[in-house]
């Protein structure tokens, strides 16, 4: 028998667990060579803001062991032509599309889930509040809780899509910052987002990245990632989605047994193209070798010891 | 636009120049896709490794039916696991925009070390394209006549071919934008060391001659999915993306 | 001439910046093979509690991206045995032996201090407070400024000996927890200790650690521990050492430049044990072959663009 | 102790079975320091390349003059790697406690699969101390006659060798412990995997024969500073160390 891939986020149906994170999968077209969109279980785009920004000067990336720290600086075409070209182009696709949203301004972030909510193809929004680049829109909304009941509070007013708080791993508890999204009115919950991290450069004394931190992603903080996704999972009643580091099935079904509902690919698309593709696959393939009928039976089953 | 992940097999990996190496591998679909100035990225990490993590990007030397080549320089952690490969490698490509090679006029091609790598296929294309050999300049610098891996490669093609040399060991003694003392109308492309771009692009700019430059940057993607390979445009704030917009450029349109 | 590598850590004089990190270095005369444990700024030594402890049940260790997780358990031979045995091998040697200790309340942190205080050959405590694998002594501690506030400024009047407040990565905002110290009386402040992570064979569901979660070290975490000492550099007066992944000469002047006076070698013992003795060596170089005059000038000289 | 980090002349790094490689290197002051039953750790990564970051634990196989062998097997990450390398590595040793041969009396070597790889050296030594080939007896139980890569080497030195197969396809079909039928006194000295290891112990308690286990334990320093590579000892809450304790234990000393 096949086993059943689909699983449910909220009221969010989706073929299988398998997502692209955001920044990581463009907007989605830039991997059409290596990936059937149409198999995937969402792709999850670049984070859209009011306006278009340019992001940070160069270098934007560092390359560190297992891992990269990147500071973009949420470079995006901004909303406009984001539904205007971007979400045309990806409705032609039969894969559900989320749309990742940053904002400067609990304003800013209504404003956009308004407008996001009337867009044909639009079939869940993510909320970045971690992102450690901009100065305004970063660190300040995610690390603190109120400020996370109350943006997810907010926003919830404004749409009747599933809503995804995406939190950021820069936290002394990350269940504090989960349950005041699901008592802020989330959907689902998404981690984590990069951890913030600094290079230098020995020979010129200066910091790798010209906006001096980063966000470090990548295998290197995977063991970070599935603890802080074990622990939301046992913390909040709503969906977890495991995000950090997962780069093969193993890895995905690591996030799986840990509590994820769902899993999300970034860093790895860099280093295999085809990869959330695989994972699929390998899901499948693990569902069926161990007789599992339905990922969802897999949730949250890693077997603790009794003590 | 075609782009493949593909694992292929190494026909060679060679030493052909101090540091310097020539990869030669069987990828027939990259082949026949691939454009000068286009580049392919390659996993150096071993297949049990996840470090160094991201693909390092290299320019097509050239191709030759089903083979691919590249020439690199060992400069660091990929390229020294780079240099130790000899099975097969992991690659995706090809990637980004090539030299436009115009449909008539003198066409020089201006590399500075290492640059020299994509140039190659630059030539091969603009002889196919039906230009004739004396429209065909090469212009080629180095720090030392030790650096000149593939001048006979565009000899042998029965290319003009003009050196310098920083140390006047090979050629001029000089820069090798001092070579750049052609009449006429030209379109310049150029891929080398960043003042010598710069230089050669002003040069150009003096003379009203096309000039086409290839730039390098550290990437992640590779495919325009990251925007981490960012390079300012001639407008503030407003950056060009070296694996997708790139990477070659008009001279013009970016900060060199 | 001969660039100086002395560096001073409050009232503590080490003949150079680089010491082994506790945990990893047994009780120094595990490496006497491969170092000459003499050339070393200071040897800190695996962390000492009041009573002996067993340790955790294993697997202990578990191998990840670039980096390890592990779950000792604080296994120590205890204060006891530590003075009669271990000390009396250390003393033999010329080098700064600096003692890491590790508690379950106030009072034995209290105790330890004062009993290490006489003790001939102990050149410094190192508090770790920070430590993640066992409930009572770890996270609690190292996470909340009051409680870091208040067990400096409790250990502080047990001792003359220089204090050195050991910070765990694992909060928002470390500074706040580098300034606590700091007004409790620390002396110099050293950061970072491990990262909480999980790991899961997905073979047999089972946490790979018997412990469940561990504690990440190696180059993985590297970009995190330089941000965090940077952070904390710049919001302290006293001395920060750096800690994490550091593997190399060039690692420890990024943390040098980043604002640590001393740094500490970790998990690169295990994969170099020569490694300390390389760094020393090193930095020597560094110094030489940039005309720096002192250790002292390099620290915190990192060059930040202007904007 | 004597214990060396050295970058080792691979010699020869062969498969001499079913993904079992025979790994030999020159390392003198190795060779000369090492005993049966101690192991080396070796790096697998390449040089440019912090992953696999903990080097692996393997023992010596056995040595002759300057040249350590090693007999591993393709299992993970890092022996993958391991199989690749053909120039040099990078290892500490020789690290642990070895086996201890006694001054007389009967030995009876009993390896279960790859457990064999220490045991080679352990009947070496034995015939060095002056034992007879006739006081030694090899047992080697494997899954398959496919999985019995170093029988003829013992076979080579004239010592008696008694093989058990899970499937029957070679030697007496059924468990090696079934072939420890032997009379007299015998000290026993094995390693393989834990449930043989056990089967083993029970039989020598039984017999009250002298028994000598070799755990292996995922490690990462293999000098004791880590304190990872504990294991349970007979006392509740009392823990041993395999690198710094072992890896040989007196079968009575730890929880197989
Ligand atoms: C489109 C493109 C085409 C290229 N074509 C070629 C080619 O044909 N032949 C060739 O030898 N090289 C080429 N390069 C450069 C090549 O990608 C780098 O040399 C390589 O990535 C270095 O990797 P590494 O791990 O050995 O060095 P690293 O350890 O990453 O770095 C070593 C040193 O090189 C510098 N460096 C790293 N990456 C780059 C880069 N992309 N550009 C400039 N400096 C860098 C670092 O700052 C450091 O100083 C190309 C780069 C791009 C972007
Ligand atoms: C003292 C000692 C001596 C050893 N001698 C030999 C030898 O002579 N020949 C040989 O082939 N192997 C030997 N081993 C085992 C060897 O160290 C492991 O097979 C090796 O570390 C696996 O590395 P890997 O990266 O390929 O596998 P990994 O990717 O690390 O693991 C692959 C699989 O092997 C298991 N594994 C990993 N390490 C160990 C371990 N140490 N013991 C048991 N299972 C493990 C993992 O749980 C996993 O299932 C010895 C181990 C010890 C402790
Ligand atoms: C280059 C890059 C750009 C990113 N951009 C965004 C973004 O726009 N919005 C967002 O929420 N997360 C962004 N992220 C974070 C990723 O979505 C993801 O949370 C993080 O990288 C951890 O996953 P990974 O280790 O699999 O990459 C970005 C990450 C990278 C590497
Ligand atoms: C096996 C192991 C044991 C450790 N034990 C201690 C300890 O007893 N006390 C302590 O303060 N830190 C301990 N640490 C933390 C290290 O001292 C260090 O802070 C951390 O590993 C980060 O540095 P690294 O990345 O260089 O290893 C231990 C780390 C490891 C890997
Ligand atoms: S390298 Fe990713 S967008 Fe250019
Ligand atoms: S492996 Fe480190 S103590 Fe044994």
């Amino acid at each position: 028998m096949k086993p059943k891939l689909e699983v449910e986020i909220g009221n969010l149906h989706l073929q299988n667990p398998v997502m692209t994170a955001s920044g990581t999968f463009g907007y989605g077209r830039e991997y059409e060579n290596f990936v059937d969109l149409q198999t995937l279980g969402a792709i999850i785009v670049k984070g859209i803001s009011l306006e278009p920004r340019p992001g940070n000067p160069p270098p934007r990336i560092v390359e560190t062991s297992c891992g990269m720290l990147n500071a973009i600086g949420l470079e995006n075409v901004g909303l406009k032509r984001f539904i205007k070209e971007k979400m045309v182009a990806l409705r032609r696709y039969h894969t559900s599309v989320i749309v990742n949203i940053l904002g400067n301004t609990i304003e800013d972030y209504c404003h956009l889930c308004e407008q996001l909510s009337d867009v044909n193809g639009v079939s869940a929004i993510e909320v970045n509040i971690s992102c450690p680049n901009v100065k305004k829109g970063g660190v300040a909304f995610g690390t603190d809780a109120k400020i996370v009941y109350q943006i997810t509070g907010a926003i919830r007013k404004k749409t009747d899509l599933p809503l995804i708080i995406k939190l950021s791993p820069n936290v002394t508890d990350i269940t504090l910052m989960a349950r005041a999204a699901e008592e802020g009115g989330a959907d689902a919950i998404s981690l984590i987002n990069t951890l913030l991290g600094l290079a230098i450069d020995v020979k010129t004394k200066k910091p790798k990245l010209a906006n001096v931190v980063g966000g470090l992603s990548g295998p290197a903080i995977k063991p970070v990632a599935l603890r802080m996704v074990w622990q939301t999972a046992n913390a909040v009643n709503v969906p977890v989605i495991g995000i950090g580091g997962i780069s093969s099935t193993r890895d995905a079904i690591e996030f799986l047994l840990a509590g994820a509902s769902a899993i999300q690919v970034g860093t790895a698309n860099f280093i295999n193209p085809a990869v959330t593709g695989e994972i699929v696959t390998g899901i499948h393939d693990y569902l069926r070798d161990n007789d599992i009928k339905s990922v969802s039976e897999l949730v949250g089953s890693v077997i603790l010891p009794e003590d | 636009m075609n782009q493949f992940l593909t694992k292929a097999k190494i026909l060679e990996n060679v030493e052909v120049g101090p540091n310097v190496f020539r990869l030669t591998f069987e990828a027939e679909e990259v082949a026949e896709a691939a454009k000068a100035g286009q580049f392919v990225m390659i996993k150096t990490a071993t297949e049990a490794s996840d470090d160094p993590i991201l693909r390092r990007p290299f320019s097509i030397h050239r191709v030759d039916g089903k083979r691919v080549f590249i020439l690199y320089k060992v400069v660091g952690r990929g390229t020294k696991n780079l240099a130790k490969q000899q099975m097969e490698i992991d690659l995706v490509g090809p990637l980004g925009n090539g030299f436009t090679i115009p449909e008539e006029g003198n066409v020089a091609i201006v590399g500075g070390g290492l640059g020299i790598a994509p140039l190659l296929f630059v030539a091969q294309q603009a002889i196919r394209k039906g230009r004739k050999e004396e429209e065909i300049l090469i212009l080629i610098g180095a720090r030392t006549s030790a650096e000149f891996p593939v001048v006979d490669d565009f000899r042998k093609r029965g290319l003009k071919v003009r050196t310098a040399t920083d140390d006047g060991s090979a050629g001029h003694h000089g820069l090798v934008t001092e070579l750049m003392d052609m009449e006429g109308d030209w379109t310049v492309m150029t891929c080398g060391p960043a003042p010598m771009m710069r230089a050669v692009a002003k040069r150009c700019e003096e003379k009203n001659w096309d000039c086409q430059v290839s730039l390098e940057t550290t990437m992640a993607c590779g495919m325009g999915a990251c925007l981490g390979c960012a390079v300012r445009g001639k407008v503030k704030h407003e950056y060009k993306h070296v694996c997708k917009d790139g990477p070659v450029f008009k001279a013009g349109d970016v900060c060199l």
